[in-house]
């Protein structure tokens, strides 16, 4: 663990030493945090965190990837105590991740929240493919909105929405998004693929719009998760199947689906 | 609608850990340890394995699966089932609590999809068979054939023949799965029994009486976690199984009685996470035990048990886990 | 031999606390808040009272009893019984596990040394009784007669008629205890139910049946709680029951189906320390709860609930836990 | 919570201000004390300590008690991380003490380790009565040895005996009480009373030389408690009695018991 370090009041920003994750992970795949033992409270179930950031060795520096999470419950609490240096055991990178249509040229990206980070690696890889990528940043407030200096390093255009001053407002930005790309000039015109994570109100967002325009949407969803590789069928996506047919696992067939409207 | 995409699913090579693999043991010099346990006719070389829904072949890709004395599957119903509702799962202080609600695909999903996988394994398959009355196990282990090395009968499932309480805490139900399951296969059956039973000595002497060859004890605890916040249950099915470390001093005490009622073997399964866990349990009379939820977190912790109980062997100059026990009495 | 200096025993004058005892409660202005509850022809004026075994008169130098719905009397059996050996107790994590083994000085001496204390708090006196058969309870009740303003059947008592299986996991049993109990008083009848039982409604429903007034829903959890480091039982009895707060899960779950299952009031009883616990319980359907292990390390810790509920309807300007908890699922 | 400190290495010095404990507590009393909650870690059930020294009130100075334990579980674990100036919940005094026989003149104290502390208040008693009193401190090594100061500051005589020297063997400690109180100086005479705390050997051994001289012995015993105040019955005292009658709690008829040999 390299760095281990507040952004700002609510977030945390981990940075790992490893070549193999960062070499090998696709944008949008999560890992498995084991949470050492924090003063006596055991915490028995790892967490899964996507990977914001994967920056490949140069050199003699080794691969780093970059996680930023939220401390919500006893488990991140506990993974916040965590010092910088000590060892962290991680299994990764897991399950499907985004991955651009052959012949994407633009694409808008959706998230929200710790979100952001769940579809920054498409960001990532828009700036390695030469797609020319928008990306929605949402938070509650100006200064709880991640990813501003990530973009900004990947070239990547952002449009900054908050609830502070209204504009994450489903309506509000679903008719900012599209005035915005239902124009003739070509950065204009609409994405060939909407990318998004996040709450369940920002994916039926994405499907809408991708419905409007008519492009594919993938969506990154979320769910409780205890071995994170398939087996223990713990992470059932939030979608209605029928009840004799086991539906999708987050974390084998996800946590990227292709998506039109998940039934929450 | 989500459309899922095709039937892919986790590539085990993607995995890997930061963390070193714990070191392999050291084997030179020393008396010989001899760990093996017998369960009816089949013989395990090392009394640890997984237990059943907390294991699966995508681990094959993580950990030395053949340092196991088996694998367990996860359990199969007759049936296609599909789940529970999420949230499926959750962490408590000193447990988790799961309604994954045993997702199924039948036999023969089992036996075209995950069988192969299992079977790869240099060691023994053992089959967990679910059902919703005592008469739908006999059916599915004939199904299976002679793919499990042997059958874990898991009868913590509600007996819809008797207005839903537990097929394994009536005695009686027991008896006449067991039966049943007896007459088709010569297979090793062990029968895992429940928690909330009125006396597991009954519930363990119906199993050996009716055939079975070991008892597992026990399977999670329904319990009903409520959101500090909101109140409201946390899983979609309201109730789940509490697993993980608080269950253990409960479930000692049920090993510990099951061991003193009958003469099969007991497989202990309840917060085994580490190598004193184990003795723990092989202490009150456990000829094995099964790790459950402290595989999550740490995907090495069976191999690290059965590498533990060698290692204490080695160390004390012992040949086995019984004389382990007895110098430990004895000091 | 030990000479026992004679029969005084600890002096309530002497006990004294550090820490400032709570805030009493603010009652100026504000809705009219009816907390009480009725148990048969019992209304309690709040419906929060101490847990059997975990409350003693000795405490009436502590704590404001007379804020407390009722108190409950440790279990009274037919005959003296000495306890079991030492030791009677050790802590786990969150939990405690007691073998206290219910000494007792039988009806003739508690209603002669313990009673007398009880009766000049200012809230009924509810006795616990207990029995090793079905049969033993009711002579135990009449011999007890006006004396308590309840009974609550402590049922978790293995039935030396049925070869050691708890009274109270055999709705059979049950069936007989209270059936016969009612025969002897017109009090309201009370049956506490243990936790390892094949269906708690079931248990309920018998109790409801055979003319209980309410279920009191758990015991503490049979368990085996080990010296870490020699392995051996901590227990003088190896055996012992878990209660405290690792308990709760478990308990909620039973409290839910046992409420869904019967008309009369469900008690809830199983690691109760706070107003939250007491609302989770509440909002599983108990209408009351009792607080056990909670008031060893806070002997405050049922009052401190008992205000606490009020407290919380004062603040919501609701007049009762009802409207309090429609009021919660409506945000 | 005004001092809290360490005492060697596997002790902990505890001063509490109460004037009420200090006006009120008998020697040999003890206190349940509610651990605080440490670092996620909830302790269940109060611990028992005795009181190890009685500071009265002396002018704008309060009352203060002291009490030294050993650092052993978790419940001592959690306690030793509470600061100074904390508030602790504290009951007591609990319990029937050590009482001096009308009429004592001289006295034998004895303790072992943290039982040490059991027994001093025997020796502030002494002290102050004017009774002459010997204590005899036991320990593993002598720098486990504690009471030290405190006999010094009560001018009560001190016998140290250590395992590392072999002087606190029963047998030998045995003979060299005997040869100490065998004598006919007044001095040298057997003491009036014999009070003890500690491991059941000592007590056994206390109990011997009580018969050998024809005098009272009076043993603090230990048990495990939940409430300290006579009600949960759970710390009946290691003896035998008979299975149909309950034995006496150590809580609430000790801990001080009026002892011959007590079986263990
Ligand atoms: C694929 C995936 C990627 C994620 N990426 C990120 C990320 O980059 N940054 C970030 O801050 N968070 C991320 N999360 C959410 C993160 O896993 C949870 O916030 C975390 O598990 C909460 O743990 P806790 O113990 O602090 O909370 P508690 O509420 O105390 O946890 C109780 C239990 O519920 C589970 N749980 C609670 N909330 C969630 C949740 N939102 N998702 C999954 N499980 C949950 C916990 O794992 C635990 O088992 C991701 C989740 C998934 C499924
Ligand atoms: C009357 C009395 C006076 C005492 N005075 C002192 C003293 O002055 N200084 C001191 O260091 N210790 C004293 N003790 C012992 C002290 O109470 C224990 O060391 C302490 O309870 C250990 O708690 P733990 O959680 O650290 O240990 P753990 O072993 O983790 O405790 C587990 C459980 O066992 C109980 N337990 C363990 N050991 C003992 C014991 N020896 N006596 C009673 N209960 C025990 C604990 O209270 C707890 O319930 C006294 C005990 C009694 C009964
Ligand atoms: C996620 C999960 C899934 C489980 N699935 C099954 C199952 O399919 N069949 C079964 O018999 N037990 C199942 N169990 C219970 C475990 O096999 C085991 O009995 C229980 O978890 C107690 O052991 P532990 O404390 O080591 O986890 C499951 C447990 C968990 C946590
Ligand atoms: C020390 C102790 C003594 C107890 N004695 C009795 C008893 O005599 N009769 C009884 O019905 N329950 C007895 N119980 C069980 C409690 O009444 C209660 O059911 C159990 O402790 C669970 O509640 P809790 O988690 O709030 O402690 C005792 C519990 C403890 C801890
Ligand atoms: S987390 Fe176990 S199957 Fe997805
Ligand atoms: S500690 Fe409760 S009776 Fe003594």
């Amino acid at each position: 663990m390299l760095v281990h370090e507040p952004v700002g009041e609510r977030y945390r920003r981990l940075v790992l030493a490893s070549g193999t994750i960062t070499s090998t992970a696709q944008a949008g795949q999560f890992l498995m945090i084991t949470v050492p033992p924090h003063a006596g409270d055991r915490i028995l179930l790892p967490r899964p965190m996507a990977i914001h950031r994967r920056r490949p060795a140069t050199g003699a520096t080794p691969g780093t990837i970059e996680l930023i999470y939220g401390v919500v419950g006893r488990g991140t609490r506990a993974l916040a105590a965590v010092p910088v240096g000590a060892r962290l055991q991680v299994t990764g990178p897991l399950g499907r991740g985004f991955d651009y249509p052959v012949g994407t040229r633009s694409a808008l990206l959706i998230g929200r929240g710790v979100g952001i980070c769940g579809v920054m690696g498409a960001a990532e890889d828009a700036a390695a493919l030469g797609i020319r990528a928008t990306m929605v940043l949402s938070g509650q407030r100006p200064d709880q909105v991640l990813g501003r200096a990530d973009c900004a390093e990947l070239g990547v255009r952002t449009i900054e929405v908050t609830d502070d001053d209204g504009s994450s407002d489903l309506a509000t930005l679903a008719a900012m998004l599209r005035a915005e790309f239902d124009g003739a000039a070509p950065e204009r015109t609409a994405p060939d693929v909407i990318m998004v994570c996040g709450a369940g109100v920002l994916a039926r967002l994405a499907a809408e719009l991708g419905a409007h325009w008519g492009v594919p949407v993938q969506a990154s969803l979320e769910a409780h998760m205890a071995c994170g590789l398939g087996y223990c069928h713990g992470c059932a996506a939030p979608v209605r199947t029928d009840p004799s047919i086991e539906g999708p696992l987050v974390c084998a067939d996800g946590p990227v689906f292709d998506a039109n409207i998940p039934v929450v | 609608m989500v459309a899922v995409r095709a039937d892919t699913t986790f590539s085990d090579a993607r995995a890997a850990f930061f963390a070193a693999a714990p070191d392999p043991l050291d084997l030179t010099g020393g008396p010989a340890v001899d760990l093996s346990v017998r369960i009816g006719s089949l013989t395990l070389l090392t009394p640890v394995m997984p237990a059943s829904g907390c294991f699966g072949p995508e681990l094959g890709a993580l950990i030395p699966v053949a340092e196991l004395g088996a694998t367990v599957t996860k359990t199969v119903f007759g049936s296609a089932r599909g789940g529970n509702p999420v949230h499926r799962l959750t962490e408590i202080p000193a447990g988790m609590v799961n309604s994954v609600g045993i997702p199924s695909r039948g036999p023969a999903g089992y036996l075209a999809t995950l069988h192969p996988r299992y079977a790869a394994f240099d060691v023994p398959t053992i089959i967990s068979v679910g059902g919703h009355r005592p008469s739908e196990y006999a059916p599915v282990v004939a199904a299976l054939g002679e793919n499990g090395a042997a059958f874990e009968l898991n009868v913590s499932c509600p007996n819809l023949d008797r207005n839903g309480t537990d097929i394994g805490s009536d005695p009686a139900a027991i008896r006449e799965v067991v039966a049943a399951v007896r007459l088709v296969t010569d297979r090793p059956i062990i029968v895992k029994l429940p928690v909330l039973v009125a006396s597991i000595a009954d519930c363990a002497r119906a199993a050996e009486e009716a055939g079975a060859d070991a008892v597992c004890v026990a399977n999670s605890i329904p319990a009903m976690p409520l959101d500090a916040r909101t109140r409201r249950p946390i899983l979609g099915n309201v109730i789940g199984g509490l697993s993980g470390p608080s269950i253990k001093p409960i479930v000692l005490r049920l090993v510990w009685l099951a061991s003193r009622a009958v003469q099969i073997p007991v497989i202990a399964c309840g917060g085994v996470g580490s190598v004193e866990d184990a003795l723990d349990y092989f202490s009150v009379g456990a000829s094995a035990v099964q790790v459950g939820t402290a595989s999550f977190a740490r995907p090495f912790a069976a191999v690290e048990v059965a590498r533990g109980l060698r290692q204490r062997c080695l160390d004390a100059g012992v040949g086995s886990i019984r004389e382990l026990l007895e110098l430990d009495a004895a000091q």
